[in-house]
């Protein structure tokens, strides 16, 4: 299929690429809206197309623990969830970073409960960003697909060795056809590196996992847990080059910029919104606005650096949040304004709350948010900091 | 004269108790898996003690994730050695009774369901022992803990013993059977059973924690006995669904001769009503006997 | 950028119609993109699916307010759904109906042509399933789409008898409506 | 830091002597041993070595694992064993 | 007891409260170091000195699901958890929140595995700080103690209805035995509001509870609860200063400044930890130095208003932070650094990483760190954001 | 003549497909509880279809949590009603198979446990149906679901279908039954037993799902009854451990029958080997006439 | 925003008239029906009505609600119910 | 501020202590806190507990590594434990053990006594409970805490016959340390 591209649903594809990733155990459970990826992975292994063991767990938790498991027997592993699976799992996640086992899970992002709702924001991946892992965010089903094949270079780095997530957003683009191209199996294989990970359980060698760290030693296994992180940032950079190379595409750095060289005003999110945000700079873009975007690509590690570069000579950033923590902001806006904080670079800053619980975010929202940015410029400041967008009636905080 | 392989793969140097029951046990069930084979570990006694950074008392892989999925962890490990064609090395999910009868029991009901070739080992020292004896599902009726004390109000635990074999052999797994520090050679054949046989298969240990039933450590193999001999802990196997080669008991002794000499239990026979309550234990036991035919006649 | 509703009930295979619209019209050359109206319906209920199609590539992704075109493939929906939501006024509206236009109820500004799907499906595939015939009528009425790209598309997604007769279907419909 | 996750190498609480633990000791009566070994077997300690005294096998505790539980004693089925208060 | 002295441990300190409040359902799971709490509870019921139903749970996740099931009933409820159990409940936790549960609950703070470790660090509530939480920090048992009795009447408040964490610091608090003073039964009775929620689990009146909330409303679920956070920052200093009134006791405010008049160097913290921060304080202050602290008594709401007030003047904030985000910093440097960016308080702002599974934090190492304040200070900017403090040999990053 | 009690607690408007089982079972469930109790409910298709915010289709006070935790949530309302002296209020934990059998394995096992006075009702329609007909411990074997898909390389679900009754009857409880849409008079008596008495109770319905098991739905309720026709669902009774009121069958019929019209079993019948497999399924149905003495002579 | 929890009141789907989905519906042949009252029974929608037909109880569809599904027609005994395409 | 720590063996009560010392010196009118060494240590295996002892409120909770006093439970702990470690100079150490002080393996700037404590203990309680004991020596040595507080609260928390008895030992240990 290489560089062919095929029309495909966003989960198929990124069911496409784990199949070229070949992982040798996947352990997964069903939730909307990640269903269609591990239906997919089922098929291709009920037909014989994937030589995977799939283990059809009970629970997301026992998802992650058996992703553990196969993980620190030196086994190539994969799952993927959503929403209220991703904090079922919460405790193991931050087992499988602290055993640093480089899994790789797709996350179909999805809003939590209660109240229950199946639909798309950031809350649940966001949710679970100190769990020391790696957050990639895809703005499209390309993206996705490449990132979920990244992801296996990425994490097996000896210098990393942590896990990755790659977010998607749950039906927006999961479950959203449009073109994408699949490179071979082959390619794959050959643009990744074999997992020979250093420690794993293995009679040959029979080492302790999991052991007690007592205060004498905790501090220094964190530390090397976040120096890992900050190794990350180079190794997905790289990764990012290389794969770019040699598939043709044009997804480098930990964000990407959209217009922004001489913008006053630049509007940063994450993900799928990208699209549309990206059409409405350039709508604003022919009305004379000098406006840009920025997309962030990986949340952790925090491309601090890359952002204040980016952000550089901008007037107003705002700040598209998915998520919000109830009794603070959108988590990208504050962790944005403590970089800036400490940066030269200092554009007034808005928080806009969108897009929550698969409230849709249309051109006129975005535009709506412009317009709200160049307000702050002309007034040279803020009034109020963190809005949320589109809320209905009485709760309209305009 | 030996009998018992010397080899030991649960090594000196670990921190339990002196006496510890669960120590014993693992000791002992470690010379039933033979080198090649993988452990698991759920949090819990046997794991703290055994895993002081940078040391470690196992001689096999071994590898504690969390608490409550030992079975599923056990589960990933035997996936991963499938995907590897390594089928050949055993795999063994060991946890404590709460991390296996309450908090593990999901993972380890869905890891018995789908038929992974574990054998998962259960070490029942009848209280949530790592944290300070409180209450399990699988403690006895009446004895008192941390979280089920015997108090102005209250004669202990109020429920009875969770029957985790029965649960465990409700699921259809091939081969389900109890045993008990006191009787090595039948607890080192039936782990050695439980890892030959292909499948799911599990087996609970009866491990007396001098510490939480509060009794001095000598007695620890004794108790363990007692167990036995009083009726209350049966050691049996359960095949194919079948239950087969019940150890029986010669003389079936009262039920106080084993909580005597334990404090959990200490309030039975001081607090007014405590008689009742013996006597409610042991019709538990007379009631085992006449369900598995203890009696030897 | 044009941009399709398609109105149906759950089981009707509205959504895999927006999809193989999608996938044809990429065939034909052009950027596409198909999403169902991501709910919890069940079948029977009514539900809708979207698709666009354009010669740049599409990085829109929020919902289809302001469709160009308005696919109806039950005409029991009338009454409960208000399939001219947004309707462009220089849009088109096309209805499974057995009457003809001037007896359908719909009040819009776009233009409306109505096409008796099922009777076309019933004929050819046995069974009530007109998404295939609302596709034909749509390439037929529209040309966005080219029926050769759209019989490709039926028959790798169906292979066999199923997608042949399916085919069969389109270039019935669009006959229907050229003529 | 020799690893980056914990990892320890097997067997190795053997550097740690939990002989230190002990306030009693079980003190052998070679000669009423007869080398049964069930000392050994109830050990949680694994602290029973096998050894040669006057031809016969006996079992001697192992004083730098030794936690002085006293299971030994209780279960040595001649009363070979003897709990004292150890003498540091 | 009123007033009257006693010395025991925070564990204890902390069930005496509980039994005050006399919650009607106890449903909770041992986790070291909160086990005290429970055990203590557990011979209240026993004794008959406390008539709680006491509901010994299999998980953590069912205590906390017992609590939404017992809290929805309309009963004041409790449970207290810990570190691995905090995490397992992280799904329970947005529930709650979401169906606007006024449940209480105590953390004893601890780190978080791999690998495992008891002892104390706040990564376990800073990890949910999403969830939607009410969360209190104590310095001192007495504070605890407090807390959880000034809980009830917080979260139970008509215009807050959210549950609240009540956080206190393992083994450092929960073991610790000191002088505390516990309100009688009857004091602390008068103090509570009766607990009467508007909407119950009632046959009277068949209501339906935990709806799907479809992308129509959803946005405005959270909107709401994101308002209830605002009004508790309110709620709080009322119910704070009502208590402090009537028990004498001067905890006021969502923080606490020490000795800040006139400080250029503010060192930022929260929990036990400010002890020892308070002792270096006073031993530079007479060494003449300008240097002050604040406490941060609650962290949900987050006291960005009060935060930068007490700032106001500094040179140099040094904020210790007994988390960190791996990819990232510490959360209470980053949310504060949010905050200052839109103020016009710009001291310079140093994270310190501190006491990460149970590192002991004595007077030495809070020296080294206004030590290096100073230094910042004296340079006019911060060479190195982020440290690790007290690292061993190679990690050393000084 | 009218023998069921007319008023509804489970009302119209419900979004479940046309002709689902479990909408019917849950009626019919509703009309066995009086006003007088509490429900809570698992997510899954139940409660998606039932709750759609701001309306409810349920008539008594009822809670949805989470998916997992229904018994545990239940315990929690069961534990204030007791501290509320509010006992006479039944209290009906409510989940799918997957949300019982699965992922609520744990919460279930410990409310049995701990002897919550709760009557537990699993809606079995033999998968994951909410989230698009997935596999869970719950569906035969040799069903094709999304997750276990018939293919080249396979014939569906490996596993046989989890026992739930006997887990659950192994936790020593005082009622278990087992119950089909197909029988509803049975089905409500045997609902109001559940909730009558004292204790934790379970009752398994079994619910066809015509949109998961691909039949059409007007014979949803004919298949319900094939199934106890031919011996793959069973209905009887376990009280204090003993099985009673087994529903005996005059000719049972064939599991071809019953698997015939379902597109799930669909590849049975087509592919090669389908055959043998077909005999799987008739051997458990055979089995389970001995076990449970079904034929009627 | 009637309330902060997303709580419904009871019965309100009543609201919501699933009679729209229904493709086929049943049609009652009211001299057959013998009012036996299993149609009523196995309508997972509980759409149907109990009713007077010239002395005689019957069930008749509530067509606000009933989907369709056919059940009632397959169990009705007496073959009083045949499921129609329904003209709107 | 004065630090103490207690050396011991787990089982044998010297968290208890600290705590004992800690209520008795509050009763007697000073601030004090009391804590375990927090670990993971079982039964047998050697053990740490803390107290501070102050005029002012006591704000320090960081643990304690150069006290004033050391109390040392078990004279098998000396060949296994630093109990020396960080003992202030001016500071005194009360060790259990039957020698006299010149025979005990100890090097240290700080004073030293010995005390019988297993003997008090045996004598009075029948069992080898030393923590009262040595709470009574710490009384008569340093003049901390008094006696009498010691007693009330030791009475306070084994009441009946236990207390009263360990009362004695706190007696006997005092009286045994004034000559
Ligand atoms: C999720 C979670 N909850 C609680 C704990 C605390 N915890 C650790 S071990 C343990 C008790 C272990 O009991 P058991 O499984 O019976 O083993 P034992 O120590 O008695 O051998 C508990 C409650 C934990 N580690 N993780
Ligand atoms: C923790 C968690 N994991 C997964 C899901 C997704 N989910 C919701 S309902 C459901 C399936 C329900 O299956 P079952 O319990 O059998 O009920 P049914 O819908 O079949 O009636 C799943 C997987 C969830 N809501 N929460
Ligand atoms: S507490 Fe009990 S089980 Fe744990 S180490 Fe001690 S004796 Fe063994
Ligand atoms: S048990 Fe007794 S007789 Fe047997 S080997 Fe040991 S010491 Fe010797
Ligand atoms: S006293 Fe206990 S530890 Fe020592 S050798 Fe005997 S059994 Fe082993
Ligand atoms: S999918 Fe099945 S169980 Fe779910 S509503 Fe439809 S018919 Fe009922
Ligand atoms: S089942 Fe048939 S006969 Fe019976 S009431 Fe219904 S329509 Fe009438
Ligand atoms: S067709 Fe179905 S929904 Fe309609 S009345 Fe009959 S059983 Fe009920
Ligand atoms: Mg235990
Ligand atoms: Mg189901």
């Amino acid at each position: 299929m290489s560089n062919q591209e095929e029309v495909m649903e966003g989960s198929h594809a990124v069911a496409h690429a784990i199949k070229g990733a070949d992982p040798e155990v996947i352990a997964a459970y069903p939730i909307t809206p990640q269903t269609h990826i591990v239906e997919k992975l089922s098929q291709f292994v009920a037909d014989g197309e994937l030589d995977s063991e799939y283990v059809k767990v009970e629970s997301e938790f026992s998802a992650m623990s058996s992703c553990v498991g196969s993980s620190a027997t030196g086994a190539r592993t994969y799952t993927a969830t959503s929403s209220q699976g991703l904090l079922l799992m919460n405790e193991v996640l931050y087992n499988a970073s602290g055993l640093r086992l480089p899994i790789v899970m797709g996350v179909a992002n999805r809003a939590l409960g209660a109240p229950i709702n199946i639909w798309n924001d950031h809350s649940d991946s966001i949710g679970v960003r100190d769990a020391g892992w790696i957050q990639l965010y895809a703005e499209t089903n390309q993206e996705a697909l490449d990132m979920s094949i990244q992801a296996y270079e990425i994490a097996e780095n000896q210098d990393v060795m942590l896990p990755t997530m790659v977010c998607m957003d749950g039906y927006i683009l999961t479950h959203t056809y449009e073109p994408v191209s699949i490179p071979e199996r082959e390619e794959i294989q050959d643009f990744l590196s074999p997992y020979e990970p250093e420690h794993k359980l293995d009679p040959e060698n029979p080492e302790t996992f999991g052991t007690v760290g007592f205060p004498r030693d905790y501090t220094e296994f964190r530390y090397q847990q976040f120096d890992a992180m900050d190794n990350a940032t180079d190794v997905i950079k790289q990764v990012f080059d290389e794969y770019s190379d040699k598939f043709g595409r044009e997804q480098r750095g930990l964000i990407e910029e959209y217009r922004t060289e001489d913008a006053d005003i630049v509007l940063i999110s994450l993900g799928s919104i990208m699209g549309v945000v990206k059409e409405t700079v350039d709508s604003l873009r022919e009305e004379g606005k000098k406006i840009g975007a920025i997309k962030v690509r990986a949340f952790r590690p925090s491309p601090a650096q890359e952002l204040i570069e980016a952000i550089k000579g901008s007037d107003v950033i705002a700040v598209l949040d998915k998520n919000v923590s109830i009794g603070k902001k959108g988590a990208l806006f504050t962790e944005l304004k403590d970089e800036l904080y400490s940066s030269d670079v200092n554009p007034l800053a808005k928080n806009f709350i969108v897009g929550l619980g698969g409230r849709d975010v249309p051109e006129d929202s975005v535009k709506k948010i412009a317009k709200k940015a160049e307000k702050a410029k002309e007034h040279g400041r803020v009034k109020k900091e963190i809005e949320f967008i589109d809320l209905k009636e009485v709760y309209d905080n305009d | 004269m030996t009998r018992l392989e010397k080899k030991e793969r649960f090594t000196s140097g670990h921190r339990a108790c002196g006496g510890c029951g669960l120590a014993l046990g693992a000791r002992l069930a470690m010379k039933a898996v033979d080198d090649n084979s993988i452990a698991t570990c759920a949090t819990g006694c046997l794991e703290v003690t055994s895993s002081p950074y940078p040391q470690s008392s196992w001689k096999i892989p071994w590898l504690h994730s969390l608490f409550e999925n030992s079975a599923a962890v056990a589960g990933g490990v035997e996936a991963a050695l499938r995907a590897k064609g390594k089928q050949d090395i055993n795999v063994v999910a060991q946890g404590g009774d709460g991390g296996t009868v309450d908090i593990g029991m999901r993972s380890l009901s869905g890891m018995l369901e789908r038929g992974h070739d574990v054998a998962y080992i259960c070490y029942d020292n009848e209280a949530y022992m790592n944290t300070g004896i409180q209450r399990s599902g699988s403690t006895p009726m009446n004895a008192s803990t941390t979280t089920s004390p015997a108090g102005e109000e209250s004669f202990g635990n109020e429920n009875r013993k969770k029957n985790a074999l029965k649960i465990a052999a409700a699921h259809n797994i091939p081969y389900v059977a109890s045993a008990s520090v006191a009787y090595p050679d039948d607890l080192i054949e039936k782990v050695k059973k439980a890892n030959e046989i292909n499948g799911p298969t599990y087996v609970q240990i009866h491990t007396p924690c001098p510490t939480g039933w509060g009794h001095e450590g000598d007695i620890t193999v004794k108790l363990a006995r007692l167990a036995v001999e009083t009726g209350l802990w049966v050691l049996y196997e359960r095949e194919e669904g079948e239950i087969k080669d019940v150890k029986k008991i010669k003389d079936r002794k009262p039920v106080e001769e084993y909580l005597k000499p334990q404090k959990r239990f200490k309030h039975l026979f001081k607090k007014e009503g405590g008689e009742e309550r013996i006597q409610e234990i042991q019709e538990i036991a007379d009631s085992n006997a006449e369900k598995f035919h203890l009696d030897e006649e | 950028m044009r941009e399709i509703r398609i109105h149906g009930r759950g089981g009707q295979g509205s959504v895999t119609a927006a999809e193989l619209l999608a996938e044809s019209a990429f065939e034909d050359g052009l950027q596409a993109q198909a999403f169902p109206a991501f709910g919890v319906e069940r079948r029977g209920a009514p539900v809708k699916a979207f698709a666009r199609l354009s010669e740049e590539k599409i990085r829109r992704r929020s919902q289809i307010y302001t469709p160009n075109y308005v696919i109806i493939q039950d005409p029991t929906l009338l009454g409960t759904v208000d399939v001219t939501e947004g309707i462009q006024d220089d849009g088109l509206m096309i209805v499974n109906t057995s009457e003809d236009k001037e007896s359908v109820d719909i009040e819009t500004q776009a233009d409306l042509i109505t096409i008796d799907a099922t009777e076309i499906a019933l004929d050819i595939l046995g069974k009530p399933i007109m998404n295939t015939a609302l596709l034909g009528a749509f390439s037929g009425a529209t040309g966005e789409v080219s029926l050769e790209a759209m019989q490709r598309r039926v028959q790798k997604r169906f292979p066999g008898k199923i997608g042949e007769k399916n085919a069969e279907v389109m270039k019935k419909a669009k006959k229907v409506v050229e003529e | 830091m020799p690893n980056f996750a914990s990892i320890a190498k097997p067997g190795t609480t053997e550097n740690y002597k939990t002989g230190s633990w002990r306030v009693y000791v079980p003190v052998l009566d070679k000669d009423k041993c007869i080398g049964c070994e069930r000392c050994w077997e109830f050990c949680p300690d694994s602290s029973k070595i096998e050894e040669e005294y006057e031809g016969d096998t006996i079992f001697r505790t192992d004083l730098d694992y030794c936690k002085g539980c006293g299971i030994c004693a209780e279960e040595c089925p001649v009363d070979a064993l003897e709990m004292e208060l150890e003498e540091k």
